[in-house]
């Protein structure tokens, strides 16, 4: 059944030297129950696109299409509304946990806000549960670290804190934004577990560019490039049959694939390309790459492809 | 360690102000006796030399300087300041007398100015770019750009002589019999209402600014986004999660300024006549009174390390930080 | 957001408005007793010290606060020298030996009577405690004091004081035996038995920080009945507003602040009255240091100067022109026959031109002479207190037609004195009041104290000890003319001065006869807050009817006098008196032509 | 608010540019010589467009000169404590030990009541204008040579230095193309913010009477205004007071504007338009 279903979405802003799109008329749809992995390079606007579900962008921000959670479109509700939903509904995992926790609060306080908000509870039982929450996800000593300052966790207990914090109301989809991102490898084998475990049960959007992550948790995968997806399909058909030359490209610059660049640099968001977005680096750009702009088409069953040579 | 050297530092620069603050006065021209012979008073005050040199004995001005050092250090360190040679008392005396007053003004305007420069400060950030933010900064920009004397000026002109609202001079009714116990209460209310809406009117600017600009800042930081994300709402984001971060370099300012803010009174309380330790040192420097001198300075250095001392145990309460560094 | 200023701003409105109410009822509430309140100064400025004499500071408005609290033996009306704690006084021949005959109803405030002992008291003390009355060493001349019974004193001298009844018996409050007598530091002595003296008022409360004295009226005092319950001497931030606004009852102007006298004038809840300042602004030359050291070089400078100007410019026409010799028109001693150097830019150049000092480099400055001590364009600082930048820039604009290049540079007066004191200067702008007192022009203490003339130094010291009046004239008259031909210091103008007041609230104010006490121009003489004696109609003249009993009438008898003897039975003839002068204010003495 | 910022700053800089003509051409605008007197306290009058003052001169020629005192004293002390301020920076954040000495130095001028010692100073010296601009001198340097030093360490700390040092540039290299270059607009927003402060203290200490008499800045003529006995008594603080006391006004206010303005356009935080930094 469907959760989330995004429909013919644009997110842009002003900004001096012109608008930015930086996301630009994106169809997906999530599943209850599913995790799902949002790919991309950094400044292709993944986090924009997260960030536009959970409507936290600058009212000077310009979003149009359909956001529809359970039926009730997010883009329309009030902002009272919108926010009985975030975190309760959908909560958002932040990427980096250094700056996204409150340094003159206490963790523990941090999480309880929430708790105390979206279910009524009271400072005291918040806070038990906030010591609950971060035992759930194995941090050691939980009621005392619940008293401590962000500053005196490790990289690796500050993310685990914010996984806590975004699953303390039992949300029914987590938006996580490159949650092990800056991690050392070890930790980034524990956090992936975690996340494993958490998931099982709610409907996630990873946002990532780590291909290795997305393909241990997510049941499907879109990859994303200068605002809009380029390619979507189920995990293992993404990995075993990359249709567009970007997915292949990125396939390939993953360590096991010997680590092959794509050439060139991500287009600007507000000087886009014209025809295919994606011409200017592909190594099999034809003519038409450059006139016009292809659609999303579904090649085979659930596999979607933007590109005229699929 | 650190502390010790906190300290350390503290006291060095104590020791340089206050030999500065010996020093100073005495290479500058004239002595204190001067003020006994300015024929330019509508009085002349007539001296011979025979009593100058009494007098001198007197103060002890006649001992080498290397003497009156030593017995100013030994003194300060008894917490004894010395006698005020014009106003003919204890300097600690001469100084108390004014200083209630200085920190009445000063208190009651940054007891305004701070908590409102902090408000409307972060309330131009919150609403950043709407038009409540471009009025209230152009707004407080330009009543910032009046230096306090003139603003202080045309305040008595409009509140004080057109609509005679305010009294403008001192700071109570002079010896009045009051009818009730609030009745002096009342009254020194009443003449504080103009010099120290002056000094809130050209203080208020740099909270405000500096506010804001912090503010902004946090605005921009993730916890804030995470805080959204969390569906708390905007009020209390506002002040559990913002406020208390974009204080911090208030905390810092307004420490760093407290020397300013009490010697910054000299304009106002010449525009309103009211006592103040400002006009205190400026009669001091023309008296050549030294010990008086060195008196206040002593008490501005204190003042000021004092409030930096404040200012790094209230930064340490509010940024858990600094603690374990 | 909007809301929350708006709100506060209400309530500093409702605060202060509340206020202001209720200070208006205190102050009706206050005005059951008979209170006057003056304008002691502007701010830093209307603080006198702890009025006990030896706390008070050491200028005019700082004696004056204190001569309420404590009495002398004479004191000084309108028209000059009255008795006060001495009812009457008589000198010996040769000057030296003085007796004064004490009043014996007076009463020191905490009840005591006053007592011969007291003024023997008071002399041994300022000598034991010599510097402490740092207003007027008035010990050196005194030999000793002899009391001769409770209330007859005498006063030995070393040598005769001419001035002696206003510099000394006029001048030197007299302390209290039983309470001063356990006090060894005096200058630190500030109890409120400090303040303890024979005077019309007593100190209610002294605020140092604000500069506000209040006084309450002596109702038992011995010389007269007190118009008035309460004093008050107060900071203000703005004189002449102060008074408009009812802040205050009396405030005084000088120079030029006619300007704020003038919008006086018309008002019909107000009265003026002018007087003299018995000051003078000058110009002091180092006589000791190249070119001013040429008396010449100074004249020229003197007919440089446009004065005329200065007062109009400067002060608005509110003083005139001063006297070359120094002493005050309105004073006894003023010599009207001193060169006057009426400005002349012509005779100024001539004499420039005979010294040698020739612009030759054509740049309309002149030069030093060759060979001279210093060379180049002639060029010198002239210093000031920032007081009277606006008379330097007027001389130096004046100066440079004359081809001299003058820097103005201001400094406090601390700074300008320690100059004076090592003689490390050109040209100094200062004021001098007491202009009605020989005294004043004694070198060193003067600041011209790099003149020397000891012909000038003679002069002085022999006036000092001449008893008969017109020979001292004619000696001070002669230092005068001294002082205008030598000029070590160019006189500029004397200011005249005002004091402005609300009439129903007192309406006694008036100016002393060559200022009270040694000289002080201000119009605080304790005799405004006494009703005239006798005066039971309070028009300010007495009432003949009133006068029950004249305890003790002094008269200056001299050879005129005894012509008036008809029929020489060693009393004077009612008939023969053509003219009775009643001198008002207190118990006065009566003058008989 | 981008837009609101270039008008502010231009709005700024028109005013400016207004007080610095006047300063340059002030013989040619004044209507008389400042020292020249006619009749004092002269109501206005289409022969004193603002009467004259209390010695006869025209206040209106005074104000005119007067800019170019105040903005004489502004500009040289900015530009020298902006130039020993920002040497000092540099150094202080480039090398450590020279920084140390430096830094403890600033902090003992920074603890220094700063005004009391001015005040102090200016009354015992009765300041001309050089006095003054000495005395300002004497702390302008701290606040920039501490900003700047902060500056540096921040670029400091960004590899392309330690690269171009790996390459063998020289210390002074370094300083001169790569660090210069990026502190320069702190520079010019300390500059703004000295000339502000400068302009204020200087126009307290005249009206205080401890300016230079001879060449009357606005806060000399406020003190003149504020010394005579009927300011408040009649109409005349309208023409006499006033005015100079709009020109410091406005002139704090040009710079104002241009400095926020400038600090908008370099802080990037600032100029960011979604809430997340990451955008």
């Amino acid at each position: 059944m469907t959760l989330l279903e995004i429909s013919d979405l644009k997110t842009h802003f002003p900004t001096q030297s012109g608008i930015v799109r930086a996301v630009d008329t994106i169809d997906l749809s999530i599943r209850e129950r599913e995790t799902f992995g949002l790919i991309g390079e950094t400044g292709c606007g993944k986090t924009v696109l997260g960030l536009t579900l959970m409507r936290l962008l600058h009212p000077t921000t310009t979003v149009e299409g359909t956001i529809r959670y359970r039926g009730k479109n997010l883009l329309t509700i009030s902002e009272a509304e919108m926010r009985l939903i975030r975190g309760e509904e959908i909560a958002m995992i932040l990427q980096n946990p250094t700056t996204s926790l409150n340094p003159v609060m206490r963790v523990g306080e941090q999480i309880a806000e929430a708790i105390r908000l979206h279910q009524g509870l009271r400072r005291r039982a918040a806070k038990e549960k906030a010591v609950e929450m971060l035992d759930s996800v194995r941090i050691p000593a939980a009621s005392r670290r619940a008293n401590e300052y962000p500053h005196e966790f490790s990289g690796g207990m500050k993310q685990r804190a914010m996984i806590a914090m975004g699953l303390a109301c039992d949300p029914a989809l987590i938006i996580a934004d490159e949650p092990t991102k800056g991690l050392d490898v070890t930790i980034k084998a524990q956090i992936t577990e975690l996340i494993k475990e958490t998931a099982k049960e709610k409907a996630m959007l990873l946002i990532t560019h780590d291909l290795g992550v997305a393909r241990a948790l997510c049941d499907r995968i879109a990859l994303m490039y200068a605002g809009e997806l380029v390619e979507y399909a189920a995990t293992e058909e993404i990995f075993e049959n990359p249709l567009h030359p970007y997915t292949r490209g990125f396939l390939g610059s993953l360590p096991g694939n010997g680590l092959v660049p794509i050439p060139g640099m991500s287009p600007s968001l507000i000087d886009l390309p014209d025809g295919c977005r994606f011409h200017p680096r592909c190594s099999h750009a034809k003519a038409v790459c450059r006139k016009k702009h292809p659609e999303l088409i579904e090649v085979e069953a659930g596999h979607f492809v933007r590109c005229f040579d699929a | 360690m650190h502390q010790i050297n906190k300290l350390v530092y503290y006291f060095a620069i104590l020791l340089i102000i206050l030999s500065i603050n010996f020093f100073l006065p005495r290479v500058m021209p004239g002595d204190p006796l001067s003020y006994l012979s300015d024929p330019g008073a509508d009085m002349p005050a007539r001296m011979t030399e025979e009593k100058r040199e009494l007098l001198l004995e007197y103060y002890g001005l006649d001992k080498p300087i290397s003497e009156q050092y030593i017995s100013y250090m030994v003194g300060i360190i008894h917490g004894d300041l010395g006698w005020s040679i014009y106003y003919g008392a204890p300097v600690l005396e001469v100084i108390l007398g004014r200083l209630k007053w200085t920190l009445l003004l000063v208190g009651t305007s940054t007891a305004i100015h701070v908590p409102l420069g902090i408000l409307l400060g972060a309330t131009s950030a919150w609403a950043r770019g709407k038009k409540k933010d471009t009025g209230l900064l152009i707004s407080i920009l330009s009543i910032s750009s009046f230096p306090s004397f003139f603003l202080g000026i045309l305040l008595v002109i409009f509140f004080g002589i057109k609509l005679d609202l305010f009294p403008i001079n001192g700071a109570q009714t002079a010896f009045a019999t009051y009818s009730s116990p609030f009745g002096k209460i009342f009254d020194i209310l009443h003449h504080l209402v103009l010099p120290a809406t002056t000094l809130v009117i050209s203080h208020i600017g740099g909270t405000y600014l500096l506010m804001r600009n912090s503010m902004l800042g946090v605005l921009g930081e993730d916890y804030i986004m995470t805080a959204r994300a969390k569906g708390l709402s905007e009020q209390y984001i506002l002040h559990r999660h913002a406020l208390m971060n974009a204080l911090l370099p208030i905390v810092t300012m307004t420490a760093m300024t407290v020397g300013f803010l009490i010697m910054g009174t000299i304009f106002v309380e010449t525009v309103f006549a009211y006592p103040g330790i400002g006009n205190l040192l400026y009669n001091a420097v023309l008296y050549r009174d030294y010990p008086l001198l060195q008196g206040i300075f002593l008490f501005m250095t204190i003042a000021i390390v004092g409030a930096n001392f404040i200012a790094d145990t209230i930064y340490v309460r509010l940024d858990p930080r600094v603690k374990n560094e | 957001m909007k809301k929350t200023v708006l709100i506060l701003a209400v309530l500093l409105c409702s605060v202060a408005f509340s206020a202001s109410v209720l200070a208006e009822n205190d102050r009706v509430a206050a005005t059951s007793d008979k209170t006057v309140r003056m304008a002691g100064g502007t701010p830093g400025g209307s603080d006198w010290g702890y009025p006990s004499p030896f706390t008070f500071y050491p200028r005019g408005p700082g004696y004056a606060r204190m001569s309420l609290l404590f009495d002398t033996l004479t004191w000084k009306d309108a028209n000059g020298v009255i008795p006060a704690l001495a009812d009457g006084w008589k000198v010996s021949d040769d000057g030296k030996d003085w007796t004064f005959y004490l009043d014996r109803n007076a009463r020191w405030h905490d009840g005591t009577s006053f007592t011969a002992d007291d003024v023997k008291f008071t002399f041994e003390y300022m000598k034991d405690h010599k510097g402490g009355f740092k207003w007027f060493d008035a010990t050196s001349y005194i030999d000793s004091v002899d009391v001769v019974d409770a209330h007859t004193v005498v006063i030995h001298l070393s040598d005769p004081v001419a001035s002696f009844l206003v510099d000394i018996a006029g001048n030197v409050p007299m302390l209290p035996e039983h309470i001063w007598k356990d006090v060894s530091d005096p200058l630190t002595f500030k109890d409120d038995d400090a303040v303890i003296g024979t005077g019309p008022m007593k100190l209610v409360d002294y605020d140092s920080a604000t500069g506000v004295y209040q006084y309450e009226a002596n109702h038992d005092y011995y010389d007269g009945k007190l118009l008035v319950d309460k004093f008050i001497s107060r900071e203000v931030s703005d004189t002449a507003s102060a008074l408009q606004t009812g802040d205050v009852d009396e405030v005084s102007f000088w120079g030029s602040e006619i300007t704020a006298v003038q919008t006086f004038e018309s008002d019909p809840d107000f009265e003026i009255k002018a007087g003299p300042s018995f000051w003078v602004l000058q110009t002091i030359f180092n006589c000791e240091k190249y070119p001013n050291n040429d008396r010449e070089f100074r004249q020229a400078i003197a007919y440089g100067i446009d004065r005329d100007k200065i007062v109009s410019q400067v002060l608005h026409d509110g003083g005139e022109p001063a006297n070359t010799g120094i002493m005050h028109p309105d004073s006894i001693w003023y010599n009207p026959d001193c060169t006057a150097y009426e400005y002349d830019t012509d005779t100024a150049d001539e004499i420039l031109d005979s010294l040698g000092f020739v612009d030759t480099d054509g740049n309309g400055i002149r030069n030093y002479p060759d060979g001279a001590e210093r060379s180049g364009d002639i060029t010198f600082d002239l210093y000031t207190t920032g007081k009277y930048n606006r008379e330097a820039e007027l001389i130096q604009a004046d100066l440079a037609t004359i081809g001299i290049k003058i820097n103005v540079k201001t400094s406090d007066w601390g700074t300008i004195d320690g100059y004076l004191r090592s003689a490390n200067f050109d040209m100094v702008i200062s004021g001098h009041g007491g202009i009605a007192n020989p005294q004043i022009m004694r070198i060193p203490d003067w600041p011209a104290s790099t003149y020397q003339n000891s012909e000038y130094d003679s002069t002085y010291a022999a006036q000092e000890v001449e008893m008969d009046l017109d020979t001292r004239k004619e000696l001070v008259n002669q230092l005068q003319e001294m002082v205008a031909d030598d000029l070590p210091v160019y006189t500029l103008y004397h200011p005249y001065m005002w004091c402005v007041y609300d009439p129903k609230v007192l309406d006694t104010w008036f100016y002393t006869r060559d200022g009270v006490s040694i000289g002080i121009p201000l119009e605080l003489n304790k005799l405004v807050f006494l009703a005239r004696y006798g005066d039971a109609n309070e028009n300010g003249k007495i009432n003949m009817q009133d006068v029950t009993k004249i305890e003790r009438m002094i008269l200056e008898l001299d050879d005129e006098t005894d012509m008036a003897d008809a029929n020489q039975n060693g009393k004077i003839n009612m008939q023969d008196v053509t003219h009775v002068e009643l001198t008002i204010l207190g118990r006065a003495p009566i003058r008989t032509r | 608010m981008i837009e609101g910022r270039k008008i502010l700053g231009s709005v700024g800089l028109g005013i400016l540019a207004v007080f610095v003509i006047v300063a340059v051409l002030a013989p040619y605008i004044a209507p008389y010589n400042p020292h020249q007197m006619s009749r004092p306290m002269e109501h206005p009058s289409s022969r004193h467009l603002l009467g004259t003052n209390d010695i006869g001169n025209d206040i209106l020629s005074e104000i005119i000169y007067g800019t170019r005192v105040s903005l004489f004293i502004a500009f040289v002390v900015s530009a020298i404590s902006m130039l020993v301020g920002t040497s000092l920076g540099l150094i202080a954040g480039y090398f450590d030990k020279l920084g140390f000495v430096i830094m403890r130095v600033v902090d003992i001028f920074l603890t220094i009541p700063r005004l009391p010692l001015i005040i102090v100073i200016a009354a015992s010296m009765r300041p001309s204008i050089w006095n003054l601009i000495a005395i300002f001198l004497i702390f302008g340097w701290t606040m920039t040579a501490r900003i700047i030093r902060s500056e540096v360490l921040t670029l400091r700390s960004r590899y392309y230095i330690d690269a171009t040092k790996m390459i063998g540039g020289s210390d002074c290299y370094i300083l001169w193309r790569h660090i210069l270059p990026n502190v320069i607009p702190l520079v010019v927003v300390q500059f703004i913010m000295e000339a502000i402060h400068v302009i204020f203290t200087e126009a307290g200490l005249s009206f205080l009477g401890l300016g230079d008499p001879v060449a009357r800045s606005w806060g000399m003529v406020l003190h003149y205004a504020f010394e005579c006995p009927i300011i408040y008594v009649s109409d005349v603080w309208m023409w006499w007071m006033l005015p100079p006391g709009l020109c410091i006004v406005l002139t704090v206010l040009g710079l104002t504007f241009v400095g926020y303005a400038l600090e908008e356009t370099l802080d990037p935080k600032l100029k960011s338009p979604a809430y997340g930094r990451g955008l």
